[in-house]
């Protein structure tokens, strides 16, 4: 593997943390382009099994990010996000994956700043934890 | 816990046996730590605590007569209680002495020591002696009634316990606008005129409505309305003429005591007043 | 059961397992002298003494059918893995072992040198001040010792060689073992790759009354007043039946005991521990979760001791992170 | 899909400027599926359009990715065209090129990779997109109002003006709510029923409208568009068609002057069959059987008066309660609010003294139709009161009771002040005991200048305690403003208690299916921003039932709820997003963990016998279902699929996002 360029996929809700990132462009803020973006309608969406997996094909980090305790859409599926991410945590942790590679962020439609430094703060947490240990497993 | 005001001891020791409570004295207590809270509240919670945890070491609850002293260890139960950060502090304090505070201890004052544990049909059954019709104005003093946030032994806004327990003596106890106004103690030591004033006039409200004295369960506010009673009417002017005595010796009384040993003569306000003395019928 | 014009030549092997899936072989009690009548065991290490070089002697897929038990933990055990499946017309994994790790997949949380490290060095019931170990060769005066390797990692059969069917269980029903011989001596088999077992979960089977699922905390089934005939993930307590494949007619359950997973995934379920994360964080703390800090959702989740023994019991070495990774 | 074509958008030089467009374009042509591949300068432009209708003509795609700008920007756009085009319009799905890589990143190099990473998770995605058809139910075109105060009232008569059937329910005999126990209303002082009454008299003689007074809701079912809803109709034991109103019947009542009367807050008594008030609507009388001599003992002297003296022969003991079915597209919930009971809190004195009163009492007592004709008198003598105090947030702002505004009491109370010296003439002392005074609304603050004009004391500051020796009413009050404590002496206190949520509120959300906020009242979707509508759809609040507010407010929103209801009811059919989760029933299993979890109770369990076996499964609403995928993640077995965001689909994209080959093993 040449020099190392941390992998990130994020999973954003449509709603808030999406339009987050739409505004951060919109703002013509820069942040690194490691961050690849995929759409649900919201955050209670992701499933831990999407996670599992984004880690075993290897990918450095995880963002998923979704609206302010509150502000859901759909009312409470932020809550449980959360609860899901934490649980997984631990069971990470257990695996000696570090948690710190899967990341949950409430970012509101108008934080485009506050999305540009999460994946620029991101990426360089990253780049001092190293690739994932798991990286180039399955080919 | 004991207080300086023997009329007080005098009668709990003669009355709480005979309800069926065994008093126990516990060497090495101290001071409550309230009247010093002002300069160190550290020091206060150390001593409170102090005391709580010789109760815990001897595994039993707590009797403590002084609304004040009361509230000072409530406060210390409480704080120990909620914060783990200051409950370690303590007990490091408290270990030098080879004390440990733990929490097991309950806390009683009087009131609702004889009207929740022991029960009004307990005193029902005690009383010996009919008194004369009385109709006294009760009083209970601030420290049991507040903060209620840290859950004091009566209703803070409506206390009923007293009265319920002097019907059970077969006295009455209408209710009085006043009755939770503050005795005025507190302000004694830097604000005489005023502190005296308010005793004043509480006295003055509670003779204007015809009560025939005042039964009360604080040494403090004994202290303000029987001891400074003249002093007190005085400074506004009345000629207020009020008996004033503990719950604990009307207690005794109606349970056929004799008043010697309930520390009526220790009483300065016109307590005789009342023809409460005499023998058993 | 019809008799085929041609008998049928059965195989069974045990790799890493306890050997209970032996026992469920036997506990299809006399159907197995039907099995008998219908078909000759070639080769069973339990029961029948044949050589491994008898086994190798045999031409490839000379074995009808070859039922496979117990995981991959030694060279020996994936040797046999090969050699049977080249010798097989048909490999079944057979037990949760051999389909997904089992428990000795369990395993994956140590690698090789910690395992030796707590079998043979460090634990009070052990004394060997020569520190020895197990090593492949060891030689003594008369010659060569030699022992299978023992890998670093526990692996499902499928992880190693190709396999027709699985048939999970810890062990695997008398009722499915039969259909799956059934199936083979009346020639009616599923699709390669199938699993022989209904679709649905383990509640479908589950005779429990189910209703709103809302904990409020997790408990231990000792910490519970018994409350027959409840759900007993509503009573806060961990079951993986809703997210473990049926067939077992959920005896553990008739038991009163949660089902612990060794049905494995369910067909559209890439991770048995994975899904049962996402529900079970989804309902824990559900009523009021507006209101719940996370200090309180902490404390909830501190419920769940050993994630992974919890939602991976089985299902380890064949997870999508499939073992406790190095350093 | 098998067949599809991408379309990357340069965006004029928005995207081209950091993203090599043509290198994606010449990439993705190898993908397999892709049949098709262009890019252009502005794909959402007509000639855009054209190219990709051309593309679904000649080569036959079945499936599009479009690289441009976010999906909230042009997805509708791109779905329309394809729509247009002859193509599913769910299979398009939208690479976000703009936005998320070339307006974010400054290296052409990395930000071209980027897109093409973004272009190619998008192409496997499409590959396992369906086609999908948007579900169709049908509207109901009848409204339901729950709740005839002026928020009903008002919201009645803007749906039944807008041409649609309105079914008006109300628990009492008569609607009005608690307007109608108003004698004034601030800051314009109009008498309340002058401004009431008409609305009244217009909701019962409206042919739009059917008015169900002394009835209440007991159950719903179905959703927006198409609710049942049934409703108990409590007997009046008076014939309806024939009452006159003319009340000799509760003149001649035995138990005459013997019940407290509600409607003026137990300060006067009526008989066991009344009309609740001069103004009601519909002016009849009801029978109480609670208190009517003739239903609890069988029989009434030797024979109930009502009947004789009623000349039209409508007494009627036989009339049993009835239940009547609704079907109706849309409801507006407007059941009001509570007053605090002052009792509660002791210090207040109002259980004490019968001279402590409330608001609504001073008001009934205000009103010439109330208790004493309009005569303010104390309670207890009955003789004028010289001096009254009004004690503001009794329970409101406050930590131990309610931590909110009232937002009407300071109102009321200033209100009230002028009112009083109306009443009982200037020399009359007022004393006003508030927290602060709260004159938001338009012409408040005029209106407490006024008031604060005349002799009338203002203390700011809670009262420790009201306290009672007979006749005589004293309070000490500690001014914050000048610093002093003041004893006040009063005949009168007049306390403004909290607005609290209805008694039965809880009850009642449970079964409307509502959520309900911290405080207890009805939880709106967003404070700001659809403050009527509710998280159930087709269902909408106006009033008090949400939060305090006065009328003006109260009208407003029930006025906007209205409009809210029309706007489905205006419609023949609803058309409902296809992206929704979906249960498979031969994979579900029954656990029910999914019902729990939905925010919208979408999601219930259907019982279906399957060979003689009773086997439950889960059934999504797809009108109920907002397609948020809580339950799809959530289904420990997979059973729950959504629509346009399935598990494979979403797979496929971590997988090409890694370069992952096995990827997507969903075995």
């Amino acid at each position: 593997m040449s020099e190392y360029d941390p992998n990130i996929i994020a999973f954003l809700c449509n709603w808030c943390a999406y339009a987050g990132a739409d505004l951060a462009g919109t703002s013509r803020l820069k942040y690194p382009s490691n961050v690849k973006s995929i759409r649900i309608m919201c955050s209670g969406r992701v499933d831990p099994v999407f996670i599992l997996e984004a880690l075993r094909e290897g990918a450095d980090g995880i963002l998923v990010a979704g609206c302010h305790p509150g502000d859901c859409h759909y009312q409470s599926g932020n809550y449980k996000t959360n609860r899901k991410i934490r649980l997984l945590w631990r069971l990470l942790r257990e695996l000696n994956m570090d948690p710190e590679r899967v990341r949950f962020e409430h970012i509101s439609a108008s934080e485009g700043q506050k999305f540009a430094d999460v994946v620029t703060d991101f990426v360089n947490e990253l780049k001092v934890m190293g690739p994932n240990p798991l990286k180039g497993e399955c080919q | 816990m004991p207080t300086e005001q023997y009329a007080y001891e005098m009668s709990i020791r003669e009355t709480l046996p005979l309800m069926g409570v065994e008093i126990v004295d516990l060497p090495g207590f101290s001071c409550c730590g309230e009247p010093l809270k002002s300069i160190n509240q550290m020091l206060t919670l150390h001593m409170s605590a102090r005391n709580l945890s010789i109760a815990d070491r001897e595994g039993i609850d707590l009797l403590v007569p002084c609304p004040m002293c009361h509230l000072a260890l409530s406060e210390a139960k409480n704080i120990l209680d909620g914060n783990g950060e200051m409950k370690k502090r303590i007990n490091a304090k408290l270990r030098e002495e080879g004390l440990e505070y733990i929490g097991k201890q309950r806390l009683f004052h009087i009131i609702d020591l004889v009207h929740d544990e022991i029960g009004l049909d307990t005193i029902r059954e005690r009383v010996k002696k009919t008194l004369p019709d009385l109709n006294m104005a009760a009083h209970y003093g601030c420290h049991i009634l507040r903060p209620s946030e840290m859950g004091r032994p009566v209703d803070s806004e409506n206390p009923r316990k007293m009265e319920a327990i002097l019907l059970s003596l077969g006295v009455r106890s209408e209710d009085y606008a006043e009755k939770l106004d503050c005795c005025g103690g507190p302000l004694l030591p830097n604000h005489p005129e005023t502190s005296l004033a308010k005793t004043g006039q509480k006295l003055h409200a509670v003779s204007e409505q015809g009560f025939d004295g005042m039964v009360l369960a604080c040494p403090w506010c004994q202290k303000m309305f029987d001891s400074k009673q003249t002093k007190a009417a005085e400074s506004v002017g009345s000629r207020a003429h009020v008996p004033v005595l503990y719950l604990t010796q009307l207690m005794g009384l109606a349970f056929g005591i004799d008043d010697a040993k309930l520390g009526l003569n220790l009483n300065l306000s016109p307590v005789d007043d009342l023809g409460l003395k005499g023998e058993v019928e | 059961m019809p008799v085929t014009e041609r008998k049928l030549k059965f195989a069974f092997y045990w790799g890493a397992s306890c050997g209970g899936c032996e026992i469920a072989v036997l506990d299809i009690d006399e159907k197995i002298l039907d099995v008998a009548a219908a078909a000759d065991i070639l080769f069973w290490p339990v029961a029948v003494d044949t050589k491994y070089s008898d086994v190798e002697a045999m031409e490839d897929g000379f074995i009808d059918v070859c039922f496979f038990n117990g995981a991959i933990r030694t060279s020996e055990q994936e040797e046999l893995a090969h050699l049977l499946r080249r010798k097989s017309g048909c490999l079944v994994a057979f037990g949760s072992c051999a389909a997904m790790g089992g428990i000795p997949g369990l395993a994956n949380l140590a690698n090789r040198d910690k395992i030796f490290e707590t079998a043979y060095l460090d634990n009070p019931s052990t004394s060997n001040p020569g520190r020895t170990l197990p090593s492949k060769e060891s030689r003594v005066k008369e010659g060569t010792l030699t022992l299978p390797e023992f890998h670093d990692r526990v692996r499902a059969l499928h992880q190693v060689t190709d396999v027709d069917y699985f048939l999970p269980g810890c062990p695997p029903p008398t009722n499915l073992i039969l259909e799956a011989v059934n199936a083979v001596i009346k020639g009616e088999l599923p699709p390669k790759g199938s699993v022989i077992a209904p679709e649905k979960s383990v509640c479908e089977e589950c005779r429990f009354e189910k209703s709103e699922k809302m904990l409020t905390e997790i408990r231990r089934i000792y910490e519970v007043e018994k409350v027959e005939d409840r759900c007993l993930l509503e009573q806060g307590i961990i079951c993986l039946g809703p997210a473990t494949r049926g067939g077992c007619s959920a005896r553990c359950l008739d038991a009163y005991m949660p089902c612990t997973g060794c049905g494995g995934p369910t067909p559209n379920s890439m991770d048995q521990g994975g899904k049962m994360i996402s529900a079970l964080a989804s309902i824990l703390g559900l009523e009021g979760e507006e209101a719940l800090p996370d200090e309180e959702i902490e404390r909830l989740l501190d419920g769940i001791v050993d994630p992974v023994g919890t939602f991976y019991k089985y299902g380890l070495a064949a997870a999508l992170i499939n073992r406790r990774l190095e350093g | 899909m098998e067949r599809i074509g991408v379309f990357v958008c340069h965006c004029g030089i928005n995207i081209s400027s950091m993203v090599d467009v043509e290198s994606i374009v010449e990439r993705v042509r190898e993908l397999d599926g892709v049949v098709e591949a262009k890019s252009y300068k502005y794909m959402c432009s007509d000639r855009g359009a054209q190219i990709i209708k051309k593309s679904i003509e000649e080569k036959g795609i079945d499936g599009a990715v479009i690289a441009c700008c976010s999906p909230r920007m042009h997805e509708p756009t791109f779905r329309g065209v394809a729509e247009d085009g002859g193509m599913n319009p769910f299979t398009v799905e939208i690479a976000n090129i703009r936005e998320q890589c070339s307006w974010a990143h400054d290296s052409r190099e990395r930000s071209t990779e980027k897109a093409m990473k973004l272009v190619m998770s998008s192409v496997a995605k499409a590959r396992l997109l369906e086609p999908l058809e948007r579900g169709r139910t049908p509207v109901i075109p009848n409204a339901l109002v729950i709740g005839g105060g002026i928020a009903g009232i008002q919201a009645s008569l803007d749906l039944a003006n807008e041409g649609f059937r309105v079914y008006l329910v109300e628990k009492d005999p008569s609607i009005g709510g608690r307007m109608a126990q108003l004698d004034k209303t601030f800051p314009t002082l109009d008498c309340s029923s002058c401004i009431l009454t008409p609305k009244m008299m217009e909701v019962y003689h409206h042919p739009n409208i059917d008015l169900m007074t002394y009835s209440e809701v007991l159950s719903i079912e179905g959703s927006i568009g198409d609710y049942r809803v049934k409703v108990r109709r409590k007997p009046r034991y008076v014939d309806v068609d024939r009452c006159t109103g003319c009340g000799d019947c509760v003149t001649a009542c035995r138990m005459r002057d013997r019940i407290p009367d509600e409607f003026n807050m137990g300060l006067s008594n009526r008989s066991a069959i009344y009309i609740q008030f001069p103004q009601a609507i519909p002016l009849e009388a009801v029978m109480d059987s609670e208190t009517c001599l003739f239903h609890r003992f069988g029989k009434c002297g030797d024979g109930p008066l009502c009947v004789e003296a009623c000349e039209a022969e409508a007494i009627d003991f036989e009339q049993k309660e009835e239940v009547a079915e609704l079907n109706v597209g849309a409801i507006v919930v407007a059941t009001g609010y509570d007053l605090l009971d002052p009792a509660s809190l002791h210090e207040y004195g109002y259980s004490r003294s019968k001279n402590v009163i409330t608001t609504l009492e001073l008001e009934r007592l205000i009103s010439s139709s109330g208790p004493t004709k309009g005569e303010v008198r104390l309670p207890s003598s009955g003789e004028r009161p010289r001096s009254v105090t009004m004690i503001m947030c009794v329970g409101s702002r406050d930590e131990t009771q309610c931590s909110w505004c009232c937002r009407i009491g300071c109102m009321t109370a200033l209100k009230q002040v002028i009112l009083l010296r109306e009443n009982l003439g200037e020399e009359v002392e007022i004393n006003i005991l508030h927290t602060d005074i709260k004159s938001f609304g338009k012409g408040y603050e005029e209106f407490y200048r006024n008031v604060r004009a005349e002799n009338t004391n203002f203390f700011r500051g809670r009262p420790s305690e009201v306290r009672i020796r007979n006749e005589d009413i004293r309070i000490d009050i500690f001014d914050t403003i000048t610093n002093k404590l003041f004893e006040i002496r009063t005949d009168m206190v007049v306390l403004v208690p909290a607005v609290v949520p209805r008694a039965d509120s809880g009850e009642f959300a449970r079964m409307m299916n509502l959520s309900r906020s911290g405080d207890g009242f009805l939880l709106e979707a967003h404070l700001k921003l659809k403050p009527m509508d509710t998280f159930v759809n087709g269902i909408f609040i106006a009033g008090c039932c949400q939060g305090p507010k006065d009328i003006t407010d109260t009208v407003a929103q029930a006025s906007g709820a209205a409009s809210r209801a029309a706007g489905i009811l205006s419609k023949k059919e609803l058309e409902n997003d296809p992206l929704i989760a979906v249960v498979d029933a031969d994979l579900c299993s029954g656990c029910r963990i999914c019902i729990s979890l939905c925010p919208y109770s979408a999601i219930e369990p259907v019982v279906e016998t399957m060979a003689g076996e009773e086997v439950v499964h889960a059934e999504i609403n797809e009108v109920l279902c907002q397609g948020c995928g809580a339950c799809v993640a959530a289904c420990p077995s997979g059973a729950i699929n959504q629509m346009g965001f399935k598990d494979n689909q979403i797979l496929a994209m971590i997988g090409v996002l890694n370069d992952c080959s096995d990827a997507g093993g969903l075995k």
